[in-house]
């Protein structure tokens, strides 16, 4: 069964300290209220696994919830470095982190084992590069047939303990329909123990069974279902509200030291007690800004058989 | 002739290494101009793809990262990541890809995960994103980077991303397709020998074989018929700093 | 670029004797039109692929187009037996057929392989069963990770000559948009080398681009695309029109002896020229009573950038 | 008590064996209808997942087929078929398949390919379709066939979905999940002993030791709490008749 909670009681119920947690989300949708929710409750130990840390895991870094980082790339997208990554593997500030480190295929492909339970995935990937030498979870089989590849990189299945999700709308029991860059949060649904999904708004069953081929997350893979609008800010949920390329630009130099990333953290994150205060001081011109004009899909006809 | 910046050569340099019809995997800055100034130009039918899934893009504005909506608005398809990068890139339906990197060496491996140790590096980089596949499935990579002795080390500390490894043939044996096409720098237009070795083909304006060498971390050799790059046209300037980028997030505002 | 054609005109550029042939569709959207259209044109030797053979594959056997059959269940779905099939393998009437078999996750993981061109994909299966003893594509690898499984399944990719697959909708371009059962059709698009598209209508891009989630066959794989609505009858389209259940029970019936099957093949291939022949044929009662009432999905939002 | 056919007794049968909450995959004939037997009587909450990637179909009437489009429209999701074995079915969510077949040996092994020869048959049968695949990977089948020495053979000339193999230990030592559960007969129920051989547990009402001895190929075992099999009730019988199939298709018309 799915329950209906609020961010911060599915939190406190599903993250404990040390755990392995995915983040989900390329670019687009990607859960950044659940992450400050994690700072706020004071988590530790934390393996953060993210394709793309960005700057969810920058904050989280920054604010020592994470003691691992799983990924397969670490920067600002468009912008440059993340910095508080840098200062935790360069410096070890405010603690060091172990690095597991990927390509992006690489990564989605330990999740896709992971989602369909087999013991490995094969890719074209990995020959040639260094990555094997540094990674004893890139491995390589022998092709059985005779087709002229010898051997082929592996790499093993990833099962997260808690993924937490965001899709555009959802039902009651977690049935959810996710729409623009879907990236790899799919995968992440089913390849993890827990599933947290977080969606702008919860809609009527009828709303979802009425395209079911949309429906990417089915309700029975998910644990519970939170509804936060806006709760992907300043990433973005397509059709809803846009990228703030603007955050991600400022983020370049709220992070430049630990002392001013601690500052952003006192004032934004553990400054308000969750996504609304937080879009409260956010300000409706900003997200006005934000407010693409909206597009219709035209629909299909499932028929009434 | 109207000025240039350095990067607006960059960029209508790269747009010429785009062929009509061409499918490209296209990366955020320069790569993201010189797909979007082709596409205006001379390849209007260029498939643009981008590695969180968009196939077929056709932004009405400039993205800041690979994975803004305006890349899945209007797209031919979008698909998950599994997907991009199983049944396109992989698949080897990708022609071209574009590529930087920190340290580039003279088989075209690139490098952008660390500088000095892996497991205690001076500078920690980004590393692959989608890089290594990259550079592993696409029929020709394009390398654009900045040209100092520091980006072109004659080793790489780390290879990212597999060019020619050790020479043409290696990478043939090793099951990878393609291989790099041109390595563009804000200096001159590299290619690569029948060995799989980057020479120079083009030197830009202004630029001697003198500041080429001292920029190389390697005794770098000359193409035979060594030219001089094309400069970017009026219309492709007009293009840029107008329609493409005109807040210069990228062209910055060093021309004119 | 993709062309939009005839379906006479499509078949005779695309299909060859002796060639690997996979016409999609599990239950949902088989491509009958395509199917009689290579009956009438004489085909012969084909390989005939597909998971389901159903009864378009048994009207192509029946008619001696094929040399070899590769699939996953012989059935009439729900029904029974294919009995052209039966007869091609027990008594070679009209001629043997070579059987190359696979259970449905084999042969679509072999698909899979071939869309994403890997030299294999592994699956959990075969283990205990006796298909890898009479099918030499069927082999094992060793597991090189220490998780308790030493060594699974793995099948090569298959890559066909030709695909004829159907969509709902697409673009003239041949992005098309597909829901319901999509079963194995994207696969195979994406595996063969070749690919017809044949379509219920071909709509405006706008159509396709206002929902690009939906485009599961881009039309660059797609060679040519053919207009032809009620093009899967007695399968179906959703949304367009019902299976024709009769047509199913009936056929158990009209395949009985390979006489029945002529007859039927000469009234019903040979004795029109064309889809749109067949329909009249077929007679407006009919197709009223495969009308679904309509059911519209509630759109999604892709907002205007 | 009113009269049933065998048929209704096996559907009815086969849905005491569905828990609610279950995950089944279902197929057509007689499991459709025990599944949707169990989802209006015990367990509301059955999932129902088909072989064609219908999860959580809610069908209206009773399909034909496991693709009809009655199983598409209202359900929870349809996914492709590498993601229904795949995300689904390999991955463990499937709790109960439920499977049919020519031949069934005492490992509770399934032939649904060939009698006689596999390169010389004498009947070709459909083969696996996902038959293989839900005998590996759900946590328990139910195997549902008429009981006849033909049916039920000391060993199938084919094996098409592995039961317990050659016993228990071997079917886990093969890295297969779960096991056949039990083997719902015209004749009798019959479940599998801590070995993983067949033995009857059930007696249906009119039918003794002897009927089944004479239809099963080897020398069947009984459970020393032998019992008879629970009949269907009025209810149960009214739902099929009137609800499941009016038109008699899979129940035919043999009974009252």
């Amino acid at each position: 069964m799915t329950d209906v909670l609020e961010m911060s009681e599915a939190i406190s119920r599903t993250v404990e300290d040390g755990q392995r947690i995915y983040l989900g989300g390329f670019t687009h949708l990607i859960p950044f209220a659940a992450g400050h929710e994690i700072i706020r409750q004071g988590y530790e130990g934390l393996n953060l696994i993210r394709a793309t840390p960005d700057l969810i895991y920058d904050q989280l870094i920054a604010a020592g919830c994470a003691s691992a980082v799983t990924f397969s790339y670490a920067g600002n997208p468009g912008v440059g470095s993340l910095r508080a990554f840098r200062r935790a593997v360069e410096d070890g500030e405010p603690n060091e982190v172990d690095l597991e480190e990927y390509s992006h295929f690489g990564l989605v492909s330990r999740l896709e084992a992971g989602a369909k339970d087999l013991p490995f995935v094969p890719l074209r990937s990995y020959v040639g590069s260094d990555y094997p030498e540094h990674n004893d979870a890139i491995r390589f089989v022998e092709n059985p047939y005779d087709d002229g590849i010898d051997e082929i990189a592996v790499v093993p299945p990833l099962k997260p303990d808690v993924a937490i999700v965001r899709a555009q709308r959802a039902d009651e029991d977690g049935n959810a329909h996710l729409w623009g860059i879907t990236g790899e949060i799919v995968e992440a649904a089913f390849a993890a123990d827990t599933v947290v999904l977080c969606v702008e708004e919860i809609v009527d069953r009828s709303v979802i069974r009425s395209d079911p081929n949309r429906t990417h997350i089915p309700g029975t893979v998910v644990d519970c279902v939170v509804e936060e609008p806006y709760g992907s800010h300043p990433s973005y949920a397509q059709g809803y509200y846009d990228r703030d390329n603007d955050a991600y630009l400022e983020w370049d130099e709220i992070s430049e030291t630990h002392e001013s990333t601690q500052e952003w953290l006192a004032e934004w994150v553990h400054g308000v007690d969750g996504r609304a205060e937080y879009l409260e001081k956010l300000g409706t011109r900003r997200l006005l800004d934000l407010q693409p004009r909206s597009n219709l899909s035209v629909p299909i006809d499932m028929g009434d058989y | 002739m109207r000025a240039y910046t350095d990067t607006e050569l960059m960029i209508s340099r790269a747009a010429q290494e785009l062929e009509n019809g061409d499918t490209t995997l296209v990366g955020v800055g320069v790569p993201n101009l010189a797909c979007n100034l082709a596409k205006r130009t001379h390849a209007p039918d260029l498939e643009m793809i981008y590695e969180s899934g968009t196939i077929g893009s056709d932004p009405s504005r400039l993205p800041l990262s690979i994975g803004d909506p305006v890349l899945a608005t209007n797209a031919r398809s979008v698909v998950p990541m599994t997907k991009g990068f199983g049944y396109y890139l992989q698949a080897g339906r990708i022609d071209v890809g574009f590529l930087g990197g920190a340290q580039i060496d003279r088989w075209g491996n690139i490098n952008s995960t660390v500088i000095g140790e892996y497991d205690d590096p001076a500078v920690r980089l980004p590393g692959s994103g989608g890089a290594c596949e990259i550079a592993s499935n696409t029929d020709r990579t394009i390398i654009i980077a900045p040209h100092s002795e520091r980006r072109f080390p004659a080793e790489v500390d780390f290879v990212t991303s597999p060019g020619y490894v050790g020479g043409r043939e290696n990478r043939e044996s090793l099951g990878l397709r393609g291989g790099p096409e041109a390595v563009i720098t804000d200096k001159a237009v590299m290619r690569f020998d029948d060995d799989g070795e980057m020479i120079v083909a083009s030197l830009h304006p202004n630029v001697s074989k003198t500041d080429v060498r001292n920029a190389t971390g390697w005794d770098v050799q000359f193409s035979a018929d060594l030219g001089e790059t094309r400069t970017p046209t009026d219309d492709e300037i007009d293009l840029i700093r107008n329609d493409l980028d005109p807040d210069g997030i990228y062209t910055g505002g060093d021309g004119d």
